[in-house]
């Protein structure tokens, strides 16, 4: 990183106050996050939940062996950003290439980041099973309601009347479906560790988010199978709303639909919460 | 109050997005009148009434890793009081 | 003769609208013509371009590497687009964002405050069609009144109440290059 | 004249419509989307069947069911969405359903990107899934063409009962041109003898593409073979440019074709005697014609202009037999080749007398 | 039918009783069944749920605008048994097929009949999907446990421990994953109107299974979404046990790990119950 | 002599193994499915990653993620499996990591059934998927070949960084030959410099398919079309049977190939000048070698057998550039094409000295 | 007890698996020693001490179809009895 | 010299087996040879046949059209390959399940009562070797040897213990056809 410009308030700072040398950093850009800036939507929740991940990378300790797997949606250019080993996986496919990388290194630390277009629509076999055999990865599932890289089309998480460029009547249940609920049904099998559904709205609920991210690591850390952390997150520009009024569509639409919560905690896991 | 902490803002990897602006607790960020390299208005902090406590809350929801947050240590606390 | 133009901007700023305009026009007037956007997850990076070729034969390629003419309506376009336009070629640039010079030498230049002039006619938002307007005017591509005829057919309706002030953005857009483009600008 | 300024993916959908297509299944995928959302609006809007399907094995394989029921289906999609439909259509051109298949193709191989290019012609034209079959490729070089092609596609399919793909690249998919549409077409309203409808007054029907034994799947094999022995005697479609005194004769089709048409142009007011040989049909190959145009001897030489490495290259190397000498140039990764790239080679050959015989691949990426 | 021979107690038939011609016939083979000898194993109990929903498709009368999606499996000339038109679709692929059908033709009674390999493994994104949309289908899954067909693999739905031919130290859970609950992941979506697990190993399990089966087709007929039933069916040659005997291992191994039951009945089916 | 009987697939599977395979994701097919069993045994035995996967889109996807780690893997499958692949494997060659792939191709197209077939030579030598690229496609005749191909796989593999295909067919997997099973193989211990092993005191490597911009895009393509040509330079492979003064050149791969030398051994004692050119590698093809055979002037004629409906055929005759006439026959769905198939046509060759140019391929039908 | 029904059975289609033989709640059923066309021993009705009721449980357990099953209507059985 | 022969039967009666130790015998004595079973889901027929070429030239087809012999040990593989043996072959019935007569006239036939004389080996399980040593003699494709040799060597454990019952049943085999061939059977 290079600070191209301190705030304006260092100028003037008080007689008062210490100088930054003096200060503590209780803040930084995590080192499993490279410098690059991210090709996100201004107020876009891909890159918190990006900086999340780095976070929970740095603190366990596990950034060298670690490897990421980039899904085809916004996040294609996540391996990017990461400063982590990365592979770009077929639309769907991230959990079979995690699973192809994780068998052949089971010390490894894999983890896959993908979206509802993805995980949940056209990559919902692919998922299914890697729960199903109780592999090692962490997923990271972005549900943001629309397939966002594409322009906004219809994803299976959208709400029901949700207008999007291929629901242009709003999604009808009756011939577009019910959103999908895939995480918890995931979380009934028992080769998923552990199971979350989280949010991007709030402060807090960034903050439960990491922490969810942690035990979806640490679950695959201790080899007890899958962990997976749904986040519910936004599209300003697919939403057509602006960053902050996106993050009430999450608690006033989606959530409603999509209750916040842990799902599934294994035994062995509840000790480190 | 005076300030008991601050932040460093990375000029160029702000976006504008605002998502800070209305998260912080002590309404000291605001967005520049000036656009960056990416043409984004970046976001400047701002004590005027307030001062930043250095709570990094806005490092929590800043999507572009903007902020590195700097607090004073409880001793210099404890001087500067 | 063929010529083809590339209008670009941030994505608000209706480069693909100003586009499509002297396309529906040039459509109408019985010439050959393409349109083609830039697309995909550029989206994103909030810049937008769209290629515009026109001629009295089919239109071979709908994109092209270096344009006759670009219409760069902020300073990334202007940026990435001055150094493609064909030698003899003609760059209109917004002078209301762009502050830089520019700098190539063989090519004509017309710098339009385009944000401020559209500022007095309402929005900033008719920039596009400023700068439209003298593209027009500088080049004998198409009539002025082509355009203005495809605004009226064309315009969204839900923007239909901004015609007027459209076509007026329009015209002063061709009143500025009449007075500042250098004579020998007639590019066509 | 009444020609509208149409958006190449929305002109196809709506001359699909126009065709009298009854079902569209599809899966979001640039360069191709606006096809599917137009769809996701127009098809509600009459009341016909439209699905948004959880990806493109979804989509072919519900195509492949309505297809059953002896409806006007069609799919669409871009390149990576028609690698995972190979396993559909195989199943599809096997049980002898009509359907529809528009291929927009990007930039590859893999994720790519989603420039234009022309990476599937051996994918579309030499099989779209395992086992012997065809399908009919259509490929358009201006939208018109494609609304134009569209109007026949369903009918070619139903007639053959066969697969007809309509193909394109990124940029016909994403430029808009003028064009003019054509009225609604009129379609029986019975349905075809062998379609599903339900077993009443008659025998159950059966649509499968399992043959137990080796005889009696070779006897579907055969039905099949002469099927396309018969589309490929009937069904050629090809257009020629100044073609009739050229001595270097360009190759090229799609968005390419057009382009050539440029360079010809321009080639010929360099005083160059160039020529466009522009097959229409991908599958089936215009082959006689274009034997035909090389035995009259005015031709010195060939130039395939491709946005791909050369694959109808080979197919144009196995007509010409060594006659005349057939090069190369092209474009890949979504940059389109542009007139600027072709007229040199052309001097060069020009310059050159075209002594030299055979392929010149290295030419491509000059 | 051709009655090739009657049974030998006519001839030796007592005056005491009435002759055939004076008795009601209580029982015979359904009209939505073909005269076709099938193809299965001896005791191979896809037989009987090819007649239960021959048998349900005549209670229903609705032959005559029923067509059958035949799977890639054991059952793929399923086609040839039903006396109403079909079709084979791509292995896993038949709920995709059966909704372009149904979607074209809503009036019609679409019905898929498919493997546990067919349904639960390699189909798992279509059948998710067209229970997450809600498709008017009905939905028969055939559960033995293996991959009849291609010589007795290892399925999604195997017991841990089981000896098949791609398993041949048992199934590891460790490596090979947990048995698969399917039926109960799609019960919890709102566009499933009727999901049950029953089984072939009983007599009064084999009656349960048909009125499951008819509820299924009923939820069709009502327009109330998907309907499904999985079958616990055995398949003698490939678990190397006697017809008699496998009926015993559906007991003893598969439904301990496969509860039997109704997982989802819409409310406006409890009425036909 | 330390042959053992082997059946077709077990022999690949252990030959794999010997040459060093360390991981195999894979899904149950006939007239494969004994490949996969046998890994599934012997693999565990031996440590080594084996994992049935959900499907065959799972299992190439799987084997892309394991290639990512320069790990030795493969997968094998049958026609419907390969073309559900054709999307991953589009993927593996634009990432350009080393996947051994084995087809043992049925009957086609659609569900088919599952005898002895080669209707994919299209899609395993034209492209396997989207997009500009080719795999090495080597094809066996006998098991004994298949063994010692497989021990050359994942050399090509990793030498090339690219998709090293076997080409077999229902027969070839499903019958015993006596075998001489090589020794095993001795790999270095170090990955190679691009595989995915952990940032650890170096910078993040990263595997991806996706360039945006064309012009990366292009600078991809050229690197892979440069390569697949110093393939086509360095490895091709074929053999010759009695071609020396043959002037009925039998061309035929695989299984086809050793029946054509029958065919030929008889047609000599019949007294006609028979013989054979069998092609190893299908992509690369040896085209230089035929070429010069034909070249020589010997040749009268090229009889092209195939067990699908003439789909190398178009290679040839593109080589053969009618210089001689080229000739087919061919058996589909599953049926061998034999001896008793060839010198029918042989003689009717013979006979008429070969007067006819061009293709007969109604003789394939008769 | 007289029998009260009885089945017909449809002799080739029977491949001998014996689930009915095992379920028929009256042991009536059993395999011929012959074989049938297709190789396989049929079931036979063997009433010796026991008689089929025409209960039908042979024709819910039989995966291929082969018993038609008949039954004395209760007029018919109250004057048989 | 190339040979083909076809053993056929039902799934449990070890025809595949037969094949195969034909098959061994075969490349232990250096030949070479290829052995090909009937696959798929056939299984589920009940019926189970291979094929196997023996040759002192590399095998072309292993899989025939009209076999040199067939062994044909139940009433459908007669059915089925009686038409199909070559003129002037051989073909080996088990005339304990098959008690109609052979039409063909230009072939030989051979008629074993395989099951009654395995049962008297001890299992009707030995048949396939009764009718093996019974096509042995009928012919000169193996000495009788070269084929106890491979059921030595080649013979499952868990089957080992049958091992002599085997071989006498092989010879018993051999022995039948010494006395019941006509002379003209030697065919090879
Ligand atoms: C096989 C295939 N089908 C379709 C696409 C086009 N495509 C790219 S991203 C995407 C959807 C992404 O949506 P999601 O996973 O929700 O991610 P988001 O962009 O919303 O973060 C689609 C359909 C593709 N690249 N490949
Ligand atoms: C794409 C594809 N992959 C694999 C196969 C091979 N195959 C045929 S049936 C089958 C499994 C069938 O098992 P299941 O669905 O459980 O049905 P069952 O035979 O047990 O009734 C497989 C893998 C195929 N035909 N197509
Ligand atoms: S399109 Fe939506 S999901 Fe994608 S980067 Fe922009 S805001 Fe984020
Ligand atoms: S650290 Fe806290 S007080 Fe300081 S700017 Fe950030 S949010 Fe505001
Ligand atoms: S949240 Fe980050 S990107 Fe958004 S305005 Fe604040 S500093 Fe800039
Ligand atoms: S293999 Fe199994 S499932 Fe298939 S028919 Fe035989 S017993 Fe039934
Ligand atoms: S009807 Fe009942 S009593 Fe009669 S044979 Fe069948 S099961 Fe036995
Ligand atoms: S259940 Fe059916 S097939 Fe089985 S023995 Fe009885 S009658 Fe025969
Ligand atoms: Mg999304
Ligand atoms: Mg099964």
């Amino acid at each position: 990183m290079t600070v191209t410009q301190v705030s304006t308030t260092q100028a003037k700072s008080m007689p008062s106050l210490p100088r930054l040398e003096e200060m503590q950093v209780v803040y930084k850009k995590p080192e499993s996050l490279t410098d690059a800036h991210t090709h996100y939507c201004p107020g876009c929740t891909h890159g918190i939940i990006h900086r999340l991940i780095a976070e929970v990378i740095d603190e366990l300790g596990v950034r060298e062996r670690t490897i990421g797997v980039a899904p085809v949606g916004c996040a294609v250019f996540a391996y990017e950003y990461f400063n982590v080993d990365g592979c770009e996986a077929a639309h769907g496919r991230a959990p079979a290439m995690a699973t192809g990388l994780k068998r052949v290194m089971p010390n490894h630390i894999i983890f896959t980041y993908q979206g509802d277009g993805d995980l949940a629509s056209i990559g919902g076999n692919e998922i299914l099973h890697a729960a199903g055999r109780g592999e090692n990865l962490t997923v990271i599932f972005v549900n943001n309601a629309v397939y966002g890289m594409t322009g906004g089309q219809m994803a299976p998480t959208t709400p029901p009347g949700m207008v999007t460029t291929s629901s242009p009547f709003g999604r009808d249940i009756q011939s577009q479906g019910y959103p999908m609920h895939i995480t918890e049904m995931l979380a009934i099998m028992p080769g998923v560790a552990y199971a979350a559904r989280r949010s991007m709205h709030s402060v807090a609920e960034i903050r439960k988010t990491k922490k969810a991210i942690r035990l979806a690591f640490e679950a695959q850390l201790k080899n007890l199978g899958l962990g997976i952390v749904e986040i519910l997150s936004s599209c300003p520009t697919n939403w057509h709303l602006g960053p902050v009024e996106s993050l009430d569509f999450i608690r006033d639409r989606m959530i409603p639909i999509f209750p916040l919560g842990e799902l599934k905690v294994h035994e062995a896991l509840k000790q480190s919460k | 109050m005076a300030a008991r902490g601050t932040v460093v803002i990375d000029r160029d990897r702000c976006k504008g997005c605002e998502l800070c602006v209305t998260a912080c607790p002590q309404h000291v960020l605001h967005l520049d009148d000036a656009y960056n390299a990416r043409g984004y208005r970046p976001v400047r902090l701002d004590e005027d009434e307030n001062f930043c406590t250095g709570c990094g809350v806005c490092a929590v929801v800043c999507p572009d890793v903007v902020f590195t947050v700097y607090r004073m240590p409880k001793a210099a606390r404890m001087r500067a009081a | 003769m063929e010529h083809s133009i590339i209008f670009a901007g941030f994505g608000g700023q209706g480069a693909l609208f100003a586009g499509q305009l002297l396309t529906y026009a040039a459509a109408d007037a019985g010439l050959h013509v393409t349109w083609i956007p830039s697309y995909g997850p550029e989206m994103r990076g909030g810049t937008a371009h769209c290629t515009v070729v026109v001629g009295d034969e089919p239109i071979g390629s709908p994109l092209v590497r270096n344009p006759d003419m670009v219409v760069a309506m902020n300073l990334p376009s202007t940026d990435k687009y001055e150094p493609l336009v064909k030698s003899g070629g003609l760059l209109v640039v917004n002078g209301s964002l762009v502050k830089r010079p520019i700098r190539r030498t063989d090519i004509e230049t017309l710098v339009v405050p385009a944000n401020d002039m559209a500022q007095e006619h309402g929005s900033q938002r008719l920039a596009n069609v400023v700068m439209l307007g003298a593209l027009l005017e500088a080049t004998d591509l198409l009539p002025l009144e082509q355009v203005e005829q495809a605004l009226r057919d064309h315009l969204p309706k839900r923007h239909y109440h901004l015609l007027d002030a459209n076509i007026a953005a329009l015209r002063a857009g061709a009143e500025f290059a009449r007075i500042f483009m250098p004579a020998s600008a007639a590019v066509t | 004249m009444t020609k509208e300024l149409w958006k190449g993916n929305e002109a196809l959908a709506e001359a699909a419509i126009r065709a009298g297509v009854e079902a569209f299944f599809g899966y979001p995928i640039t360069p191709q989307t606006e096809l599917l959302e137009y769809m996701s609006r127009r098809m509600v809007e009459l009341g016909l069947a439209f699905l948004q399907a959880e990806s493109e094995i979804g989509a072919i394989n519900m195509v492949y069911g309505a297809a059953c029921a002896g409806v006007r289906v069609m799919t669409s999609s871009s390149s990576p969405g028609i690698s995972l439909m190979q396993e559909g259509l195989s199943y599809i051109a096997a049980s002898e359903v009509p359907v529809v298949l528009v291929n927009i193709m990007r930039g590859g191989p893999g994720l790519g990107n989603i420039q234009p290019s022309q990476g599937d012609y051996f994918l579309m034209t030499k099989t779209v899934g395992h086992g012997d079959f065809h399908a009919i490729v259509l490929a358009p070089s201006t939208i018109q063409e494609a609304v134009d092609l569209m109007q026949i596609a369903f009918d070619l399919a139903f007639k053959y009962r066969t697969i007809v793909t309509l193909l394109g690249d990124g940029s016909l998919g994403q430029m808009m041109e003028p064009v003019e549409m054509p009225p609604f077409k009129e379609w029986p309203e019975k349905r075809p003898d062998w379609a599903l409808r339900g077993a009443k007054d008659r025998p159950p029907r059966i649509i499968t593409s399992l043959y137990l034994g080796a005889d009696k799947l070779e006897a579907v094999n055969l039905r099949l073979q002469e099927k396309l022995q018969r589309i490929a005697a009937n069904e050629v479609r090809y257009e020629t440019f100044m073609a009739d005194d050229a001595e270097h004769l360009i190759v090229a089709f799609g968005t390419v074709g057009r382009i050539a048409k440029s360079a010809v142009r321009q080639a010929r007011a360099n005083g160059m005697k160039a020529g466009l040989f522009r097959p229409i049909t991908l599958w089936p190959y215009p082959e006689k014609e274009l034997d035909a145009l090389i035995a009259q001897g005015r031709v010195k030489d060939i130039l395939v202009v491709e946005m791909n490495a050369g694959q109808m290259l080979e197919d144009v190397k196995r007509i010409a037999a060594q006659r005349v000498p057939v090069h190369f140039t092209g474009r890949m990764g979504g940059v389109i080749p542009l007139p600027d790239d072709i007229l040199p080679v052309l001097e060069a050959l020009d310059a050159s007398g075209n002594g030299q015989n055979g392929h010149k691949r290295e030419m491509a990426f000059a």
